[in-house]
């Protein structure tokens, strides 16, 4: 039992000291019929670390990994090249072993590394203030609307067809027992800006509106301008609510700040983060100041120490639910705490040159690989404005097409039927992320084996 | 050498990457430039790991020595988690490739939930909840969306006044009205009290066991059958499930629902603040309202079902939908499920027995000078619980304690909580502290006191050895200062 | 460039406070002629790190790594398990990126390594002292031969045929230029007690010799009782110094101090340390307390600072070359710091119940293959006595068996013909070490596999 | 916390790891079985992490600040080697493995082979060396073996008094009696000296190039052309390549053999005393003589050759035979070809020119206030070397500055070397340094030595905000202690 310090002798000096007989009369209030008197059957006893690395290992050999082929899925999880350097960092015990910091005196590291992800996340969205990190970019997204209807004390929430529908998803579930009415839409195929609503949403905007969502670049990878919405929100007392999927893009294009957002959420885990399939990831959440004691999640301040020192704390912490209980802000508890804080390392490393490089390269090859593969008789590209992903239409159902692309060891995108189960106008769509990782012999594979997969 | 920031350090033009050349092509951005400077100075790599490194070495971890934090649990993390979670395998395959190359993945999950099934004598489990109060949510709707299924709509939620602070938020989250059940003498929930409570318009009943006192809850199975008579569903807030792991499964009390957090319970790491990750066990009333996604074993491997319109399951037929994005924290299912194959049955029976162990040794070598309230009632679970009334008449208080600990080279204890003891402050060692250690521990807090208690003024402006003194927070609230503002220097 | 803090502009201010006119004007003492003027021709340009990352990750994957296959080979290198917290430690940037201690004051945690490092080593060995680290295995026992000329003021080194014959051509190369003399013998394989000379070396020792050198477990795996050979050099004024390869034998066999040794040598690698294709390894080197100023390398002592605490120090360095030059003991200069502190970090998870555990399950499972190999029919086992590595003669050349076997992904052993070229009587025979990471799926396919090689 | 030694808190029935039941089987040890305790105390998991994580925090690295040592280039570590040297095909591959089996890792060495003969400007190399100092005795035997090829016994090998200390050690080693060649007032080689005692007993002439004091010696054309015109060799000490690499090819002065420090010039890590490597790049004259093994260029491949008797290979054919048990230090030549690989020729170059100009900087900043013995002489190259000439009359030496420095939190640079300049204090910066790190050192540096200058007796006791204040090395010399021998403690 490597992980466990006490010897036997220890126990029984331990059981002596406390005056208990054995280690069961401790557990004296459990009742009876709920005691079990051994380990608990159907589950294998203590393994040595050479065996869980193997059947652990044995698992992970199973899945195909991003790296070992072409790879261009995307959808909100955005495979980029994270230096070394940021894994060795979030590595460091002192990082890795620290809880919340509730002692601040001796959690600097923590608080200052805070500080600095707040600033420059809100720098990045082109907002005023950003919080400490909330779950992921889909979670964050509900509480941007349960804080839409905090300040503006309205209920009503138009989702742009172009939000994520895993968003949309969980936007619904969380609101299914609130008074919250969401109004959503489904998106079509058109060629040009698909699932670009602006001009129905804001001619739906009213005097119940409590804010407009809308994704940008959207879950097409379609990008727009979002300052007339903004425009139309505002006049309607409305907030409007943009949702960053891929935070590379602020790197090339206009942040949702600059285009008059009252609240960005977004997905920060293309920065410094892996795919993991799926998690951990970073929720970012930024909004003006006027808003900020709305806000959900925790903040760091800067403060001064005893000594007139600048220091920092975990601040307005009146919003949270172990000050306010019941009449919290969100029941939102932990952060993405070492999300951040890689998030963090990289974007120091990346700083803004090297995060306009980065965007720039990434949108460079998307629109590369766009144009050939829109060459392909029978592919129609879809998204013509774009970031690094874009859609395609396909002559046949996408579903297959994924499939045998991937016996063909090649990870070719996402199809649209998988996201929208049971919407036929929808299934022949395919959504192609391309990111600096992606080589010219991967471009060379994918539209060798598309074209074969298409004839 | 005091760090600076950031944005004093680093410069726009400054960079720590290098990338391939940008080819030339026609941009398609529609006029969308950002045109405007962003603002985020940059750092070359060697300045980067410095100034990473010298923050860090203002932490506290706990590979740096105990962090008795109550009803935070923090204990060894293993590096054999990390090395696992970070195998390409499963760190670098995305939530949306087909699911014939992630066969392994999904194993991983089922595998994990099978643990999480065998040990809480529960069921089913949802795997996805991203946290301890995000699991609290999915249990909650689960609930809820029972209820509604059966056209039963009730109202209240109760709560004991010990529970977490998340407890009521979340019930009130569900759209619940919230009212607090007190606590006896001993610490535990007034049973009679409860049971008096229930009626028709009672939808669930949230209960911390073992609870936030670090006591466990002797009435348990009858509250539960009490609740279940009433109609009503039982909740069980399971973040000290790492007292009783191996010893008891909640399932064999009654309950319907419980979370875990893997963090607390199965180490994986708190990294400052999360991530955590809060799978919810379900009884079989509530099993059909679990949330998706989820993994379906199959004749031929493992199918992740991701939604219930397109397909005609059986299970999770009634499911409350989708809390989140994709399929929850693999990162951390990988380290949790390394650290539970590693203990096995036998282990993580030892691990609650000598966390409980540990805490009560705490408590048996300090009650004699620390105010112990519910010592007389007997052991403690896997925490001590102690109060500050044994330094009144000093004008010092708990925090004063845990200010002079950070001096003395220790993290606190859990400082005001539970809010049912004035001045608590819970202690909670954890299994994988030795004996040695809690002896140091125990040391320094008996000396302390001591001191405290003869020259109440020398303690009233600690810590003075740490890397900053005590912090104004009420300053940093009154005018909140959040982000770094000075443009003109990060641009310098 | 991102290891280059400097800017442009920060660099001509420099070049301003120093009164150069440009950069090359610092370069002004180089010749005209071999002044370059633009970056080497023949050379790529700097690579960013995801290129770097992709040529290495193809070399590497051309390789066959041991872990991925059943494995077999030892011969002075040993594929033990590592726990996964050796490794984190020794990323800890302050032990990774610390020099030599020369500033004891802020340097004690390397030093307080070295201390521990040394008392481990001592017990394992037996010894009174063991200094912090050589090079490694063979450069430590040619170190040692030095040190007995040192110590007894003769010239004349016998060296049994069970040394593994590449440490001896180390000893025969760095003693070419010498006074030496180096009288070896080459093995041969009779069945029982393999590359064993010991009676033969007592009968040797003559007053000209100044040590006897043996390695246990010998190169083929076989262990001998070394106590009368101790007494024979002692008798004879002569010092015995004894090799060991597999360190973690010394959890089941007798140390060479207990038998009797005067200096003993190691390799380390086994603990704490991977294969790494041959370096960097752990040269151990300990030995009597009265020869300690004798010794060559680094050591570490403890002491008293100003204020009456326990520190440490790097003592006795009136030995070393810095102090000495050409009178030193040796021109030794770095250790292998970074594989010390693996290898204690190990030996600590390990302590005395995991070494003896460690050693009785390597030693238990090396008999069970041994069996079954032996009963191959054709397959005779050579070494009788062993720890967890021994000798096969085989009914042919075992060169190509080796060969045939890895092209069915089995790294069977060594053959003897690689280790003595040229030597006819001893191409048939193979050297087999098993160790704890050997699964008995391993053991199966093995057998199965020579069975087929040799039919 | 003060932490203990290993054997003050470990037991020898402590255990870290947990291993697979041993088989049952009749032993084969001969009856030589080890009966008696070996005495190595173990810890739990925990307890071993927080150990050495207790421990690291006694150490300064690079990674926290300046390591401005002279002559031992302390540069940063990128993480990428880290990551790359890890990688299992480089790190769990056996050296005794068919070669089939390890093609990429021969190629890897080959590759590494290339980039440093190119970088030179030599046509051979030898790669086994397993440190610097190995790598002098490497070419010091290539060197003698070609000598005594041509049978011509030679007896004398001259080293500058500057040297470093390892150059007459190694010669000594090789059998060669040693003789100085002094030092010109401008802190280069006396050429006129050196070529006065060329002769036909002088087998060669070991000499350091850009020199311990920071200099280039621009007399290197003409010496070559000397000792070669006088049938001897040039080994050229190759510790400072770092501040020419990519602007001087050393081949083009005419140097017969050079170690290259892959840990100084590349970046590997030093691991607080090692692993080092040492490879030797050689001229025409004495590749034929480098030693076994090599890696060959195939045409179907890679080949190791391991024995020269066994195959009629046309290079290295007279090799002086087999250094190391293996082939090199692996792990060290995948981190510094990952480090070449990043730089590339445009960066080695800039490497070679920042590191040179971060080093005048700090001349030309402090040579008002510290004695600057040669920097009337034009520029220096990769350190800049002062001395503690300007303390005369306080009483003050090297070492209080350097203990000084400690107490401003930086590492001092190395004390009392080269041996030529009296209290010599050797500072290099390496180009991995930014100019804010090095305003900060040069600010700490004068306003220590101006507070010296006015108020000596505060200066004689630092440092003591270290660790540790100065220690004892006379006592711990005089009566060694070099093991932990209360074996009683240990076993408690």
């Amino acid at each position: 039992m490597r992980y466990l310090p006490l010897t036997q002798p220890d126990r029984e000096a331990m059981l002596t000291v406390i005056g208990a007989q054995d280690i069961d009369a401790l557990f004296a209030d459990v009742p009876e019929s709920a005691r079990l008197t051994a380990p608990i059957a159907g589950l294998p006893n203590h393994s040595p670390e050479m065996h869980v690395e193997r059947a652990l290992g044995v698992m992970a050999a199973k899945n195909l990994s991003a790296g070992t082929v072409p790879f261009f899925v995307g959808g909100g999880a955005y495979k980029h090249h994270v230096p070394a350097t940021v894994d060795a960092i979030i590595q460091r015990g002192e990082f890795l072993t620290a809880y919340t910091p509730y002692q601040p005196e001796i959690a600097q590291g923590t608080l200052q590394v805070l500080f600095e992800f707040q600033s420059q996340v809100a720098r990045l969205l082109g907002m005023d203030v950003a919080n400490a990190s909330m779950y992921d970019g889909s979670t964050a997204m509900t509480e941007a609307v349960f804080m839409a209807r905090r300040v503006t004390r309205r209920s009503k929430a138009l989702v742009s067809a172009g939000v994520h529908p895993h968003y949309v998803g969980v936007l619904k579930t969380l609101t299914r027992f609130t008074d919250d009415e969401i109004a959503t839409s489904t998106p079509d195929l058109t060629p040009g800006k698909p699932g670009d609503d602006l001009d129905a949403l804001i001619a739906a905007i009213d005097a119940q509106t409590s804010c407009v969502i809308v994704q940008n670049p959207n879950i097409f990878g379609h990008i727009a301008d979002l300052a007339p919405l903004a425009d139309a929100c505002h006049k309607a007392g409305a907030l409007l609510i943009t949702v960053v999927t891929e935070v590379v893009s602020l790197g090339a294009i206009k942040s949702p700040g600059e285009m008059g957002a009252d609240i960005v959420v977004g997905e920060g885990q293309s920065i410094g983060n892996g795919l993991n399939f799926g998690g951990p990831y970073l929720g970012l959440f930024a909004c003006r100041d006027k808003h900020v004691r709305q806000m959900p999640g925790r903040l760091c301040g800067e403060t001064v120490d005893a000594d007139g020192k600048r220091g920092f704390v975990l601040t307005l912490s009146t919003r949270e639910q172990h000050i306010r209980r019941e009449k919290a802000t969100s029941n939102i508890c932990t952060n993405s705490g070492l999300c951040a804080l890689a998030f963090s390392v990289h974007l120091t490393l990346l700083g803004e040159k090297g995060l306009r490089n980065l965007a720039g390269l990434n949108h460079a090859r998307a629109v590369q690989l766009a144009e050939r593969l829109g060459r392909i008789p029978g592919v129609e590209l879809i998204t013509t404005s774009f970031f690094n992903e874009f859609a395609l239409k396909l002559p046949t159902e996408a579903r297959s097409v994924i499939r045998k692309l991937a016996e063909r060891q090649i990870l070719g995108g996402i199809s649209m039927g998988r996201l929208y189960p049971g919407i036929a106008a929808l299934e022949n769509g395919m959504i192609i992320a391309v990111t600096e990782t992606a080589t010219d012999e991967d471009f060379d594979a994918f539209e060798d084996a598309l074209d074969e997969v298409l004839a | 050498l005091e760090e600076p920031l950031l944005f004093e350090r680093g410069a726009l033009d400054r960079c720590g990457v290098d990338l391939p050349e940008i080819p030339v092509v026609q941009d398609r951005l529609a006029g969308l430039g950002r045109a405007d400077p962003i603002g985020l100075p940059g750092l070359s790599e060697p300045e980067t790991v410095r100034h990473y490194t010298r923050l860090s070495r203002q932490n506290y971890g706990i590979d740096l020595g105990i962090f008795p934090l109550g009803s935070c649990t923090m204990k060894h993390n293993p590096r054999l988690n990390e090395k696992m979670a970070r195998l390409p395998g499963f760190a670098d395959i995305h939530p949306l490739q087909p699911q014939s190359t992630v066969q392994g993945a999904l194993q991983l999950i089922d595998t994990l939930a099978t643990w999480l099934k065998t040990l809480t004598g529960m069921p089913e489990v949802a795997m996805s909840p991203k946290a301890g109060a995000h699991g609290e949510l999915c249990g909650m709707l689960a609930i809820r969306a029972a209820l509604e299924a059966r056209g039963d709509a009730r109202s209240v939620v109760l709560v004991p006044e010990s529970a977490h602070g998340t407890n009521p938020a979340t019930a009130a989250f569900c759209g619940y009205a919230v009212e607090n059940i007190p606590a006896n003498a001993r610490g535990r929930v007034d049973t009679e009290a409860l049971k008096a409570r229930l009626g028709p318009d009672v939808a669930a009943v949230m209960i911390t066991n073992p609870n936030t006192c670090g006591l466990f809850e002797p009435d348990m199975i009858d509250i539960c059958a009490a609740v279940h008579a009433a109609g009503a569903f039982v909740y069980c807030d399971g973040a000290n499930f790492n007292a009783i792991v191996g010893r008891v499964r909640p399932g064999d009390l009654g309950i319907d629902a419980m979370h875990i957090n893997l963090h607390k319970t199965f180490s994986t790491p708190h990294g400052g603040g999360g991530p955590g990750s809060g799978p919810v066990v379900f009884s079989d009333a509530l099993a059909p309202f679990a949330p998706l996604p989820f993994v379906r074993k199959t004749k031929d491997g493992f199918e992740l079902v991701e939604e219930m319109q397109a397909r005609n399951s059986k299970d999770h037929d009634r499911s409350f939908g989708r809390m989140v994005a994709f399929h929850g924290q693999m990162g951390m299912f990988v380290r949790a499920l390394a650290y539970m194959m590693s203990h096995g049955a036998d282990g993580l029976r030892q691990v609650a027995e000598d966390a409980v162990l540990n805490a009560n040794y705490i408590l048996a070598s300090l009650k004699d000078v620390y105010t112990a309230p519910f010592a007389a009632s007997g052991p403690c679970m896997h925490e001590a619980l102690f109060s500050d009334d044994f330094l009144a008449g000093t004008g010092l208080t708990t925090l004063d304690l845990a200010k002079a600990m950070i001096d003395e080279g220790f993290h606190p204890m859990t400082m005001y909580f539970p809010l049912v003891v004035h001045g608590a402050m819970l202690v909670e060692p954890t299994e994988t502290e030795s004996k040695a250690s809690l002896d140091q521990l125990i040391g320094a807090m008996r000396s302390i006191a001591e001191k405290m208690l003869a020259d109440p003024d020398a303690w009233r402006t600690s810590p003075h050895l740490a890397p900053r003194r005590r912090l104004d927070e009420t300053g940093a609230a009154r005018k909140p200062i959040l982000n770094f503002k000075d443009l003109e220097t990060a641009a310098a």
